[in-house]
């Protein structure tokens, strides 16, 4: 369905990514591993139309995406739930959601509301509340359904897992498996390598911009180097 | 009593462009010191329409406010929309030169000269109990509560303006949200510039027209958007009124010639007492 | 790294010096008085240089009309064969009315322009703080455009005159008219806290005849003068003086007007008042009835031929600006140091052109109503009238008013 | 060491060419007053703008009325001289010190304020100081201004010039000095993270009320400068617009760089010298000039002569980064 | 070493830490650890001062702290670093180091201004110390970078050198792994074991990621809503059924969902 292919990107001066090629096929859960710094987020950020590679192709359902903005994306169903979560502190639980389905113009978007709450009860005892005043893992929780609002066809998860107690992480990714459940693809970035490994369908590791090893994530975790590299054993 | 009328009416002045600061800082994070300029150049805009061209007032108001808001876009797309990312340092010395320029511009084109600008209302003085008011005055106090809750309601009840707040507190979510950033910014310097013309074009009267006009207003403006907190839009109306009643009294009972200095030592007194203004929220201490 | 940080501070200072050696070398063609004949600097066969300080930018920027009144002139004298086979040339900077700016090109207008006089610069302290400057030089003021004392009395060598009325001459004329003719004794004056009105309220304070009921100042720019009407309102004075600029006497009549003290005599000087876009400002039957002073009557209702170039003229090379208010000054100074200029001739050097201007006995070749100058008269403009506005028109109140400051006596004519 | 010293030596020699240059800027011009005092003005807006930039660039205090204490030292030494007959080479330390006085008062409230809201509590100074002024003429001669009775130390104006231009060189290393030290480290600290700041024992109030004394000092110092060259002050010599001057030199120069403020106040003080024979136009170009040098020069124009160095660091660094990470395939 | 003594913290009606008592060892590697929320990292701040207690006391080595100002803290002897790194980004390595020395340098403004050489000779010893702390952190190579171009590691690693630089009796980590893979946490808890074995600090570490809390700890605390819920070895602590029901979760550390 998503497939990136060859592509160089900048961050600023930084060449952050020196020829990716990955895909993302429907229904799948795709896993985007790597150390600091190895351009995964920048992959991100250049699917969701933040960044212009330099070279290389993107598409979508075999259309290039490099003309298209943020925007463009959203509507075609290509959402980005950011790193450190990044909800808007200042607007209610529930303006936050609402915001998720600004592109939206359906009337079901109540509904889906309502569906996010049943994924997320706590959101829903405090939906008139700031979303400032969340524990991170709640926030975390917001930044989600914020982007399940907008009905995502595939949905790029930046580190979930960052900075948040081991009981809710568990708790988070259960639910992100429930989503993909449902039919929604997910690229998942993850720094926990092996928590991200038992719920991806495949695996793709970067190093300095490129792809380092890809593999089916069970054989992957299986790998002797893999283990030591990348899963402190 | 006549001097708190006065000063009430003043304080509309004040609390208008206020307005237009606080709106434009609420969404894009800058603060505009052209605010004033562009209000000035604006008035200048519907005063040729209205003297050159020989349009009534209402269509040469809102030609002008059409006007407005294209030069608001012209400004964030030319210039503001490259520093939107930039230190804020940059972005108010920016402004500033902005200010410089339009200043500039205006005195070569339109001269320094003083002039007449009609009144939106016309019409003798009323003598309400003991304070004299005219129509236009009150029609100044309407404008600047109508316009306050018209925005007031905007950012708190409609999509476009929970697009507004939610591009001022995270830019790269919003986009991530499908919001398109920019042109909710392009939009909001334009309706800055609206804001800022109306502004101009109800104090050109009392001013009088000149390059000058809103010089001092915008100054006092700032002044009232700071006690209000700088985001909140009521507060910026009441933070006008609040001024331009303080500094009547002052002017009546102390010095006139010490208005400004008696003005901005409460400004600073207000602010130790309570750093984030009068309706500023919770200073929120820095997670670490 | 440390070769380059090096280089980055090389380059900075390469930048300073030669920043400093374009500035320096941009004006090493400075013209140089022509040695051999008998004349001054800035003056050569073809050309007279004329130096002209002011704000052309910035809150004040409404005193640039004096420089537009005098190239007006100038360019017509020009078109007309110049003075004596030689041509005026303008030169003239803008000081922002920041006495900083102005010190700084004093000395360039000075030294390096060499310019051979100054006409009509407008700001007092801008004026104080190059006063030395040109002291110094020697060389001749012309026309100052303010009111202010130091300039005229006692006479300095090279000042001579200014272009509007003497501050407290001006005042002195309105205690008498506000005696003799409306009979007031109490008086409530609102004043600019600068020279503009400052000058004129010590006057006022000398006054043994009158009573100051009310004595409220404003600041320059100050726009809201509600609370100065109410001060008027409870001090009830039998005429109210306004020493200060036209918008503060124009919103101050209005905020009379709206809280009902509509007949009380309004006096405003002739700085705040020789305008008759007046009438719109402040509203036509506001303004109406207001008394002033003036040098030289309207152009309207002038039939000086003086009067009726200068609305030719001054129309022709400014169409976008309006005929009434500074610019008129700017001609009439400009008048007056051309007229120096031919009584001076050929030889012309300062001496000689002192000696002009000091042949200057009531002149009225200008638009002014008179121009005097002496040896113990540096005043120039001792002559004037009073005015009063009337169906959108300012009309002349009174025949001359002349004062001299030998005895310092004012004399009316009737 | 011995590429330190050898930079130290070099930079040294370029020291010396620039003092030679100064010395030698009178003779160039032909000792005309008026290119002397553009040079004084420009000196005197060197030390301004370094004074802010310590300030606004090091400490993260906006302030935007630092022409107030320019107005402050002037009036300082007018009074002082005139008035009170003291001699220069008392006068004008004594502007710093009143001048400090006063910035100690503006900094005590200042303390607690930030951003915007700094902004405007100094921006009613910079309003206020004028207006003061002209009210309180008793002290200050009101608007007729005062006259600085000049010293008689100096015989020539061309003396006078060579002391001013070495106190400047002195005062910009005296505050290089001060940025350099643990003082000026504890400014950029409480600038980049006043949790941090207080962490490693950085006293919030003290040292923003010290930078807003040491800052107005020197602004002092230059309004005495002002004074004394001019010998004239007034309550018109140092408006707002001065003060928007003065916060656009130092970013347009370059934030917390040292030649930045110099570049900048010395663009903003010839600038003028080209324009002000054109009508109108000076306040134009000047505002041309900040748009476009913020557009396309964001550090400030002190960003356009290390270009090169950054372009070679940069690089030079992201190996760096990436040989670290390449190491295992991870980085640290 | 420190004691905490039923301290309390509110903000608005909200409790954020609830009559909490535990004592820090003085030598020992001391962990606190519990959900998000749970109020860490307001008993860092309350150390630090940044917060103070509706009631309680805080002692350190017998003195009572609240007394204290933020910026005095140094002084007694207690250093921290920070969750998100708050580094003084525009400076380089060096000088972020040099920072950590403040309260030691004199900071006469006069002979500072001169540059007299009293100060040149304390500014060379600063920087010899500071040189031996990137020593230790293996970052010499870095000296006279600008930390914003550093990875979020070397940061960290700035961070904690920083507030090496002190020489404090009592050393605050604040989730120094966080967002590190496990080669990078590898790196870090060697640092933590060398700075109590080798250089004999005091640390009281807050972090999430167990593997390092179970490798270094003495003790531990572990927070929920407030309050202390147990407190104990690492291995106690792993076995606790309160624990993992409030935290862990599972008893696999790194739970897996399939």
């Amino acid at each position: 369905m998503l497939k990136l292919n060859d592509v160089h990107a900048f961050y600023g001066r930084v060449h952050a990514l020196r020829g990716v090629s990955l895909e993302v096929p429907e229904g799948k859960i795709i896993s985007l591993l790597g150390g600091n710094g190895a351009g995964k987020s920048t992959t991100l950020n250049v699917i969701s139309r933040l960044i212009q590679p330099k070279e290389g192709n993107f598409e979508l359902n075999g259309q290039s995406m490099l003309k298209k903005s943020p925007s463009d994306m959203v509507k075609q169903g290509v959402i980005q739930c950011p790193e450190n979560r990044r909800v808007f502190p200042l607007l209610t639980v529930e303006e936050n959601l609402k915001i998720g389905a600004y592109q939206r113009k359906d009337k079901n978007i109540q509904l889906d509301m309502e569906k996010v709450y049943t994924y997320f009860p706590r959101l829903k005892e405090r939906k008139i509340q700031k979303a400032g005043t969340l524990s991170g893992g709640e926030q975390q929780m917001l930044a989600i359904g914020r982007s399940l609002m907008g009905k995502p066809k595939i949905l790029l998860l930046d580190e979930p897992s960052l900075g948040i107690a081991p009981i809710l992480v568990s708790e988070i990714f259960k639910i992100i498996k429930e989503i993909n459940n449902e039919g929604t693809a997910i690229l998942l970035v993850e720094q926990n390598a092996h928590m991200a490994m038992s719920i991806s369908d495949y695996s793709y590791i970067l190093e300095n911009g490129r792809v380092a090893l890809e593999g089916n994530s069970e054989d992957l975790k299986n790998d002797d180097e893999v283990r030591k590299l990348y899963l402190g054993a | 009593m006549q001097i708190l009328m006065s000063g009430l009416i003043f304080g509309c002045i004040y609390g208008l462009t206020a307005l237009g600061l606080v709106l434009i800082y609420k969404t894009t994070d800058i603060v505009n010191f052209a605010q004033g300029e562009m209000a000035m150049v604006t008035t200048f805009v519907s005063f040729v329409f209205l003297s050159n061209f020989g349009f009534g007032y209402i269509p040469s108001l809102l030609l002008a406010l059409i006007f407005a808001a294209i030069f608001g876009i012209a400004i964030h797309q030319i210039v503001m929309k490259r520093v939107q990312s930039a230190p804020p340092l940059n972005q108010i010395v920016v402004t500033l030169g902005l200010f410089m320029i339009l200043n500039g511009m205006a005195g070569l084109i339109w001269g320094h000269k003083p002039t007449s600008y009609p009144q939106a209302v016309k019409g003798d003085s009323i003598k309400l109990g003991s304070v004299f008011i005219t129509p236009n005055e009150l029609f100044i106090l309407c404008i600047t509560f109508f316009l306050m809750l018209i925005f007031f309601l905007l950012f708190r009840f409609t999509r476009v303006g929970l697009a507004m707040r939610a591009s001022a507190q995270d830019i790269k979510a919003s986009q991530l949200m499908g919001i398109k950033v920019t042109s909710v910014f392009t939009a909001t310097w334009a309706v800055g510039a609206i804001l800022g013309g109306v502004a101009g074009i109800m104090t050109a009267p009392i001013t009088f027209l000149d390059t000058q006009m809103m010089f001092e207003v915008l100054i006092m403006a700032f002044a009232a958007a700071v006690i209000g907190g700088f985001v909140s839009l009521p507060g910026a109306v009441i933070g006008g009124l609040f001024i331009g009643v303080f500094e009547n009294l002052i002017a009546f009972y102390i010095s006139p010639e010490m208005k400004l200095v008696y003005t901005f030592l409460l400004i600073i007194l207000v602010l130790y007492i309570r750093p984030q203004g009068i309706f500023g929220g919770k200073q929120t201490l820095k997670k670490v | 790294m440390i070769k380059n940080k090096k280089q980055k501070f090389f380059t900075i200072i390469l930048l300073i010096i030669s920043l400093f050696t374009i500035t320096a070398c941009g004006n090493q063609s400075a013209s140089t008085s022509q040695q051999g004949k008998n004349v001054s600097q800035g003056v050569t066969d073809k050309e007279i240089l004329i130096g002209h300080l002011g704000p052309q930018t910035g809150p004040v920027a409404v005193y640039d009309y004096f420089r537009k009144g005098i190239d007006a002139y100038f360019k017509y004298v020009n078109e007309n064969g110049g003075v004596n086979g030689r041509k005026l040339k303008l030169i003239a900077y803008d000081d922002q009315y920041q006495p900083s700016r102005t010190i700084k090109n004093a000395k360039r207008i000075v030294n390096e322009d060499k310019v051979f006089a100054m006409l009509g610069d407008p700001c007092t302290p801008c004026n104080s703080a190059a006063r030395n400057i040109f002291e110094k030089a020697g060389i001749p003021m012309v026309m100052i455009s303010s009111g202010a004392q130091q300039f005229v009395n006692p006479p300095i060598k090279n000042y001579f005159g200014s272009s509007i009325l003497n501050y407290r001459v001006e005042t002195r004329v309105f205690v008498d008219y506000a005696v003799n003719q409306l009979h007031a004794k109490k008086i409530g004056v609102v004043y600019q806290n600068d020279d503009y009105g400052k000058e004129g309220l010590t006057v006022l304070k000398d006054s043994k005849n009158i009573e100051l009921v009310a004595e409220v100042p404003y600041v320059a720019g100050d726009t809201d003068l509600s609370t100065h009407a109410e001060h008027l309102n409870k001090a009830k004075p039998d005429a109210i003086m306004v020493l200060g600029g036209p918008t503060q006497a124009a919103n101050l009549k209005k905020e009379l007007y709206k809280i009902g003290m509509k007949d009380t005599p309004y006096i405003v000087s002739s700085v705040g008042a020789n305008d008759r876009n007046l009438f719109k400002l402040a509203g036509k039957d506001v303004w109406e009835g207001t008394i002033s002073a003036a040098a030289f009557p309207m152009p309207d209702v002038s039939n000086d031929p003086s009067m009726k170039t200068y609305v030719e003229q001054f129309k022709k090379y400014y169409p976008n600006d309006p005929i009434d208010g500074f610019a008129q000054n700017g001609w009439a100074i400009a008048e007056v140091l051309v007229e120096a200029l031919n009584r001076t001739g050929k030889d012309l050097t300062w001496d000689n052109f002192f000696k002009a201007l000091n042949s200057f006995d009531n002149w009225d070749g200008s638009i002014y109503e008179g121009v005097t100058f002496n040896k113990n008269n540096h005043y120039g403009l001792t002559t004037m009238i009073l005015t009063q506005a009337k169906n959108g028109q300012i009309l002349p109140l009174s025949g001359r008013i002349t004062f001299d400051p030998d005895t310092t006596e004012i004399t009316y004519e009737k | 060491m011995i590429l330190m010293l050898k930079q130290l030596g070099n930079k040294r020699i370029a020291l010396g060419i620039l003092i030679v240059c100064m010395l030698f800027y009178p003779f160039s011009v032909g000792y005309s007053s008026y290119f002397l005092t553009l040079f004084v003005i420009t000196c005197i807006y060197v030390i301004t703008s370094l004074s802010l930039n310590l300030l606004v660039g090091y400490g993260g205090q906006i302030s935007v009325g630092q022409a107030g204490f320019l107005s402050v030292g002037s009036y300082s030494v007018a009074i002082l001289s005139t008035k009170l007959g003291l001699p220069f080479l008392v006068v004008l330390p004594l502007a710093g010190i009143i001048t400090a006085l006063i910035g100690l008062l503006i900094g005590l409230p200042a303390v607690r304020l930030k951003g915007h809201f700094l902004a405007v509590a100094t921006l009613g100074f910079g309003l206020s100081v004028p207006q003061i002024a002209l009210k309180w003429d008793k002290l200050t001669g009101g608007f007729s201004g005062l006259s600085v009775t000049p010293s008689s130390l100096f015989a020539s104006e061309t003396q006078l010039f060579y002391f001013f231009v070495f106190l400047t060189v002195l005062i910009i290393w005296l505050i290089n000095n001060i940025v350099k030290s643990s003082i000026g480290r504890a400014f950029i600290a409480i600038r980049d993270s006043e949790v941090a700041a207080q962490a490693i024992g950085i006293n919030l109030s003290f040292y923003k009320t010290t930078m807003f004394v040491i800052s107005s000092f020197f602004t002092g110092i230059a309004g005495g400068i002002y004074g004394y060259w001019v010998g004239f002050v007034s309550p018109n010599d140092f408006v707002i617009t001065n003060s928007f001057l003065i916060l656009a030199m130092i970013v347009v120069g370059g934030l917390a760089s040292i030649p930045g403020s110099i570049i900048g106040a010395l663009l903003f003080s010839i600038i003028p010298h080209f324009t002000d024979s054109y009508v109108g136009i000076t306040n134009i170009v000047i505002g041309v000039a900040v748009v476009l040098i913020i557009l396309f020069k964001p550090k400030g124009m002190v960003s356009m002569f290390n270009f090169k160095r950054n372009k070679s660091e940069k690089t030079k660094k992201n190996e760096l980064l990436l040989k670290e990470e390449g190491n295992r395939g991870v980085n640290i | 070493m420190l004691t905490f003594n039923d301290v309390t913290v509110q903000f608005g009606g909200l409790t954020a830490v609830d009559n909490l008592s535990f004592e820090v060892p003085e030598g020992s590697i001391y962990s606190i650890i519990g959900p998000n929320g749970a109020g860490k990292t307001t008993v860092f701040n309350c150390i630090s001062r940044f917060y103070t207690p509706a009631k309680g006391s805080i002692k350190f080595c017998g003195d009572e702290i609240t007394k204290y100002k933020p910026h005095q803290i140094i002084n007694i002897g207690i250093a921290r670093s920070f969750q998100n790194v708050e580094l003084f980004s525009k400076m380089t390595v060096l000088e972020n180091l040099l920072t950590g020395l403040h309260p030691k340098l004199r900071k006469n403004i006069f002979a500072i201004s001169l540059n007299l050489p009293t100060v040149k000779r304390s500014e060379e010893d600063s920087r010899k110390k500071a040189f031996e702390v990137m020593e230790l952190l293996k970052i010499t190579h870095l000296a006279d970078e600008q930390v914003s171009n550093l990875s979020f590691g070397f940061q960290k690693m700035v961070d904690i050198g920083r507030a090496i630089m002190a020489d404090p009796k009592l050393i605050l980590l604040d989730e120094p792994v966080a967002g590190m893979n496990p080669i990078e946490t590898e790196k870090i808890s060697q640092l933590i074991l060398n700075l109590k074995n080798e250089m004999n600090y005091t640390v009281l570490l807050i972090e999430h990621d167990m593997s390092l809390v179970m490798k270094v700890s003495d003790a531990v605390t572990v927070m929920n809503f407030g309050k202390k819920i147990s407190e104990g070895t690492p291995k106690d602590i792993q076995n606790d059924p309160v624990v993992i029901e409030a935290y862990l979760g599972e008893v696999n550390l790194h739970a897996e969902v399939k």
